[in-house]
């Protein structure tokens, strides 16, 4: 789930955690100042209302202010986009392709896997392409998400930095198995990596192991 | 603001629509004359100044615009103005680097 | 207005019992009074509501557990395309305006009926006939659609559900939705009463009027979009299929440009209400009355521009995913100062929490919430995480039932004595409405965390670790819909026995309260001269009320 | 705003409203097409070269003719009303009828353009079309959608029109109340926009 770290997690969560911490307060001042008024003027208190108009003042505070947080929040969201759209020259370019219902990964060397396998600290690309409709492929311990669209070449990255098997959703709905479109990352050391990686070479299909890392089997 | 009566106030002559339509169709024989020659890019820019002026012709005389109230040409802007932006916000995605 | 004329008017039959010149059913649904069309849209749309909740509960009762729980993916898939597709079209949209636009449009500005009463009920025929289609494309041969109510390309172009049927019932809504706009703000402009100011309407005029011209100018977009997709499937003329050549993108861009500002459409009108409600039971005047208006106006203007926050993930250019994230954000204040004088006026308010009132606050609160979590995902990172799971969902239900749906509740509580002349049982309101708040955060809120998580929507199936949160959602779906019937049973109850209602039981300065409940079907005996702002309560103030 | 305008549009039919409201219809019209204008802006910037190509098949004279008869259609019907307003109703019958005459030949025209483009194979769903490259079938898909509207519009266009003579006939628009015929001509005027930019559109830019 949540558990592992990528480069995004820090500026997702931070974005998160910057919007949030506003937003409580804005909310429960919000909140209580409406609990407060209805007790405090209830018809019983205040039998007699003072109609006060407005407050030119006021309503500038209450304009600024806002305008100036949500540019904040606006100004974060953008930088840390920057960071996932800002794809490292290094990385390691795999093909993702997604049809109705399943995933395809296939490597520079050629080998062709269901389940993800990425070394531990590098820099992997994702070329997205779609077989038939649109998917949407969904990483949610990396924070990372990205359409994949037929006729168009999308791109994601993403560097995992703790070995450990991640779900790979498809997050944009393509019909009748959607929700068991599931696949996975499985991050590995980087030995273990390149020793797969080589014993793989020459094998075009994926190995029977894949298929048992699969969630979604014999649901 | 006083209407009303507004529709009986304004006559146009068939003076005034003869000769729109005659502007309209000289614009038409220019538009057509123009696309025959090669001028790459300025092709399209005439063609569609053009027919931009004759939208213009027929909104403000045949469509009465110029003769009634500001209501209808503010209310006209509005929603030319608003077919605008979605092409041009459109056009943020596409005309920008994907 | 003087004691005779009120004693006269009373004696006037009112427009449910009016005789016409048709008999029974026909003197309905043939009537051009705006306010038997707004009780058609209202029985209607109850109707097509009841249908959307099932649904509504039959996806929460599917998810309850994960695997199959009471029906195969196929049914669940056409299941929440339908729910989408009611809840929006045939009952979000036209809610507030149809029905309570309708009814109260005319009378808050002091007329005796729309500009054109007879497109009125054209408006009328083809809501139904739209819903018809709608229904009618569940029991033809090659089943229900199942595409989502976004019909996105290229699988409604693929799948061989009836979305042909699906898309034309929306278009038919569309172009209802359209003259209702049309119809709202030439009478707007036109029939006013002498002395009514554009800065002496009620605010829920100036909602009706900044929603009518979305209406006008965004609602064609997705009727042509929806246009395209059917010549698409019916003809194979290459439009937006990706097979021949066509732009996926380009049919989400199309969509949303509608979509979006219909967010507002829904939303606009509730916000109008609430300033309705909040003066009347502070009895005080609104705070910031010209800062409500034009932030209306504010939002449908900003609103219209701002779709493409639905796409971020897709893969736009650069230039665009910051332009319309800045945008984004902008939109978000105009609601916050819309909030900000709602909770202001309370203050010094003399406030009596009736159940209109009780229903106006939950609103504030919760549409906070989705306005809050709005802007969580107007930041480009964090979207790139939150689109497209339960995340969304939770958000669009705090802002559209939340918010929009609690303003159509607290619109039936608020004008009910004055539409129907009697009153419901208050305390049972008071129940219906703790059952309804209780229910429907512990519906939607769960889904908050559970899309926080990974949690993606429109997913028949999930991972064990969501359990928990989907089971407590489930729950909370039950809760939510006992207190829906309970509020439905109570007005029900109330519309058969209960007691009078006078022409004025909240003590509101609004022209409708001036006439007599039910209205007569001329509404006014003779057009009113207004001379003051909508909210005088100076009376309450001084202490001379009656 | 003149209140005691406002009180008598009470009372009286508001010829004004109806105006107001017939614009506001011509402004959904207006943005339906633009819906299809974004359409044909998008994949043209997308697919030039496949524009260029398909659109040297069509016939400027054929359009430009077309182009003409409307133009002169538009210039009859803004006439017609002038005629009305000044109380020559069998003239303003006359110049209905010139307009609804060229409609006529404005959609026989449009026939024989497209039963020659089907003749070639140019349909959709047309082998003759499918072995062709992705642009030029978005062309001819737009082309026909585009132009198709607008042909369903003016036949709308013609129904009205036929309205409005008997209208004319039986007095029913006259001299004082002709809003009708107003209204059907900024109908009319805006089918002719909507051409003035089509035209350009597919059959001038290559």
């Amino acid at each position: 789930m949540l558990s592992s770290d990528s480069g995004f997690i820090k500026d997702v969560d931070g974005v998160f955690l910057f919007i949030l911490a506003i937003s409580l307060v804005l909310l429960i001042l919000i909140t209580l100042l409406m609990v407060y008024f209805v007790i405090r003027y209830s018809r019983k208190r205040n039998p007699r209302p003072s109609n006060i108009e407005g407050n030119v003042p006021l309503e500038i505070l209450w304009t600024v202010i806002p305008t100036i947080l949500v540019i904040g929040m606006f100004y974060y969201g953008w930088i840390g986009y920057e960071r996932m759209k800002n794809i490292p020259a290094d990385a390691i370019v795999i093909e993702v392709t997604a049809r109705m219902w399943e995933w395809e990964f296939v490597y520079p060397n050629g080998v062709k896997t269901d389940t993800l396998y990425v070394p531990l600290g590098k820099a992997i690309q994702t070329n997205l392409i779609s077989a038939d409709v649109n998917h949407s492929f969904f990483v949610p311990a990396f924070r990372l998400k990205k359409d994949v669209i037929p006729n168009k070449k999308n791109q994601a990255w993403f560097r995992a930095d703790e070995v450990g098997a991640y779900d790979i959703a498809c997050a944009e709905y393509c019909g009748l198995k959607h929700s068991y479109m599931y696949s996975k990352v499985v991050v590995m050391a980087e030995e273990d990596f390149d020793s797969w990686y080589a014993q793989m070479y020459g094998t075009s299909q994926a190995a029977p192991a894949d298929t048992a890392a699969k969630r979604t089997e014999g649901r | 603001m006083d209407h009303g009566t507004k529709n009986h106030a304004h006559v146009i002559g068939y003076g005034t629509y003869i000769l729109v339509w005659l502007g309209l169709l000289s614009f038409t024989g220019i538009t057509v004359a123009v696309a025959g020659m090669d001028l790459q890019f300025y092709n399209i820019a005439i063609a569609l100044i053009i027919a931009t002026v004759k939208a213009i012709m027929v909104m403000t005389i045949f469509m009465h615009l110029k003769f009634e109230d500001r209501v209808f040409r503010i209310f006209a802007t509005v929603a030319i103005l608003t077919l605008l932006i979605f092409l041009v916000l459109t056009f943020f995605d596409y005309s920008f680097a994907r | 207005m003087s004691n005779h004329a009120l004693a006269s008017q009373s004696a006037r039959t009112d427009f449910m019992r009016a005789a016409g010149s048709r008999k029974g059913i026909l003197s309905w649904i043939l009537s051009t009074d705006h306010k038997r069309i707004g009780i058609l849209y209202m029985i209607a749309m109850g109707i097509f509501f009841a249908v959307g909740v099932l649904f509504g509960l039959l996806i929460r009762l599917e998810l309850i557990a994960p695997g199959k729980t009471i029906m195969e993916a196929q049914t669940y898939n056409s299941v929440f395309t339908l729910h989408g597709i009611i809840m929006i079209f045939l009952f979000i949209i036209p809610g507030l305006p149809a029905v309570f636009g309708n009814f109260f449009l005319p009378i808050l500005i002091g007329a005796r009926d729309v500009s054109f009463p007879r497109l009125n009920l054209l408006s009328w025929w083809l809501f139904v006939a739209g819903g018809l289609m709608a229904i009618v494309s569940v029991f033809l041969p090659g089943g229900p659609a199942d595409t989502g109510w976004t019909f996105y390309i290229p699988y409604s172009v693929r799948t061989s559900t009836n979305v042909i049927p699906a898309l034309l019932a929306a278009f038919t809504l569309g172009f209802s939705s359209i003259l209702t706009g049309i119809n709202f703000v030439t009478t707007v402009h036109r029939l006013r009463a002498p002395g009514m100011t554009w800065f002496r309407m009620p605010l829920f005029i100036w909602s009706l009027y900044a929603t009518g011209w979305v209406q006008v100018l965004a609602t064609p977009i997705v009727g042509i979009t929806l246009l395209l997709v059917v010549v698409e499937r019916a003809l194979g003329v290459g439009i937006f299929d990706p097979a021949l050549g066509g732009d996926p993108i380009l049919y989400q861009h199309l969509f949303w440009i509608y979509s979006h500002p219909a967010v507002y459409i829904m939303i606009l009108p509730a916000m109008g209400l609430i300033s309705e409600v909040i003066p009347v039971f502070a009895r005080r005047t609104i705070f910031g009355y010209s800062f409500i208006a034009f932030s209306s106006i504010a939002i449908a203007l900003l609103g219209s521009l701002v779709w493409a926050h639905h796409m971020f993930t897709v893969g736009m250019s650069d230039t665009a995913q910051w332009i319309f994230s800045l945008l984004t954000f902008l939109v978000s204040i105009p609601s916050a100062i819309k909030v900000f004088n709602w909770v202001s006026t309370l203050y010094k308010g003399s406030i009596e929490l009736e159940p209109p009132m009780l229903f106006a606050l939950a609103f504030i609160f919760q549409f906070s919430i989705g306005g809050f979590t709005g802007l969580m995902q107007g930041a480009l990172a964090l979207n790139m995480h939150l689109h497209d799971t339960s995340f969304i969902v939770a958000h669009f239900h705090y802002v559209m039932f939340g918010g929009t749906g609690f303003g159509i509740f607290a619109a039936m509580h608020y004008w009910f004595p004055k539409m129907f002349g009697k009153m419901y049982n208050k305390a049972r309101a008071n129940v219906s409405f703790i059952l309804i708040f209780i229910g429907f955060n512990v519906l939607y809120f769960p889904l908050f965390i559970a899309g926080y998580m990974g949690m993606p929507r429109r997913y028949y199936d999930y991972l064990p670790e969501f359990q928990s949160l989907h089971f407590i959602s489930t729950i909370g779906s039950w809760i939510l819909v006992l207190g829906l019937i309970m509020m439905v049973a109570n007005l029900l109850m109330g519309l058969r026995n209960g007691s009078r209602a006078s022409s004025n039981p909240w003590g509101g300065t609004t022209l409708e309260w001036t006439i007599q409940s039910p209205p007569t079907v001329e509404n006014f005996e003779t057009i009113p001269v207004v001379a003051t702002g909508p909210y005088d309560y100076s009376r309450y103030e001084r202490g001379e009320h009656a | 705003m003149n209140h005691s305008n406002a009180v008598q549009a009470h009372m009286h039919r508001d010829d004004y409203g109806a105006k107001i409201g017939m614009w506001l219809f011509l402004f959904t019209e207006l943005i339906l097409f633009g819906g299809l204008f974004i359409v044909y802006a998008v994949y043209r910037f997308t697919y030039g070269d496949g524009f260029s190509l398909a659109s040297k098949e069509l016939d400027t004279l054929v359009g430009m003719i077309n182009t003409i008869v409307l133009l002169t259609s538009s210039l009859t019907m803004a006439m017609s009303i002038t005629a009305i307003q000044q109380g020559r109703r069998r003239l303003s019958i006359g110049l209905v009828g010139a307009t609804n005459a060229l409609a006529l030949v404005f959609m026989v025209n449009k026939y024989f353009e497209w039963t020659a483009k089907f003749h070639h194979g140019l349909f959709p769903g047309g082998k003759e079309l499918l072995e062709r490259t992705n642009g030029e079938i978005l062309y001819f898909g737009l082309y026909y959608v585009m132009t198709g509207l607008h042909a369903i519009h003016v036949l709308i266009g013609m129904v009205i029109m036929t309205f409005m003579m008997v209208y004319l006939k039986t007095g029913h628009v006259n001299k004082d109340s002709f809003v009708k015929l107003e209204n059907s001509g900024l109908y009319w005027h805006l089918v002719d926009l909507i051409w003035i930019f089509l035209f350009p559109l597919f059959y001038l830019i290559h």
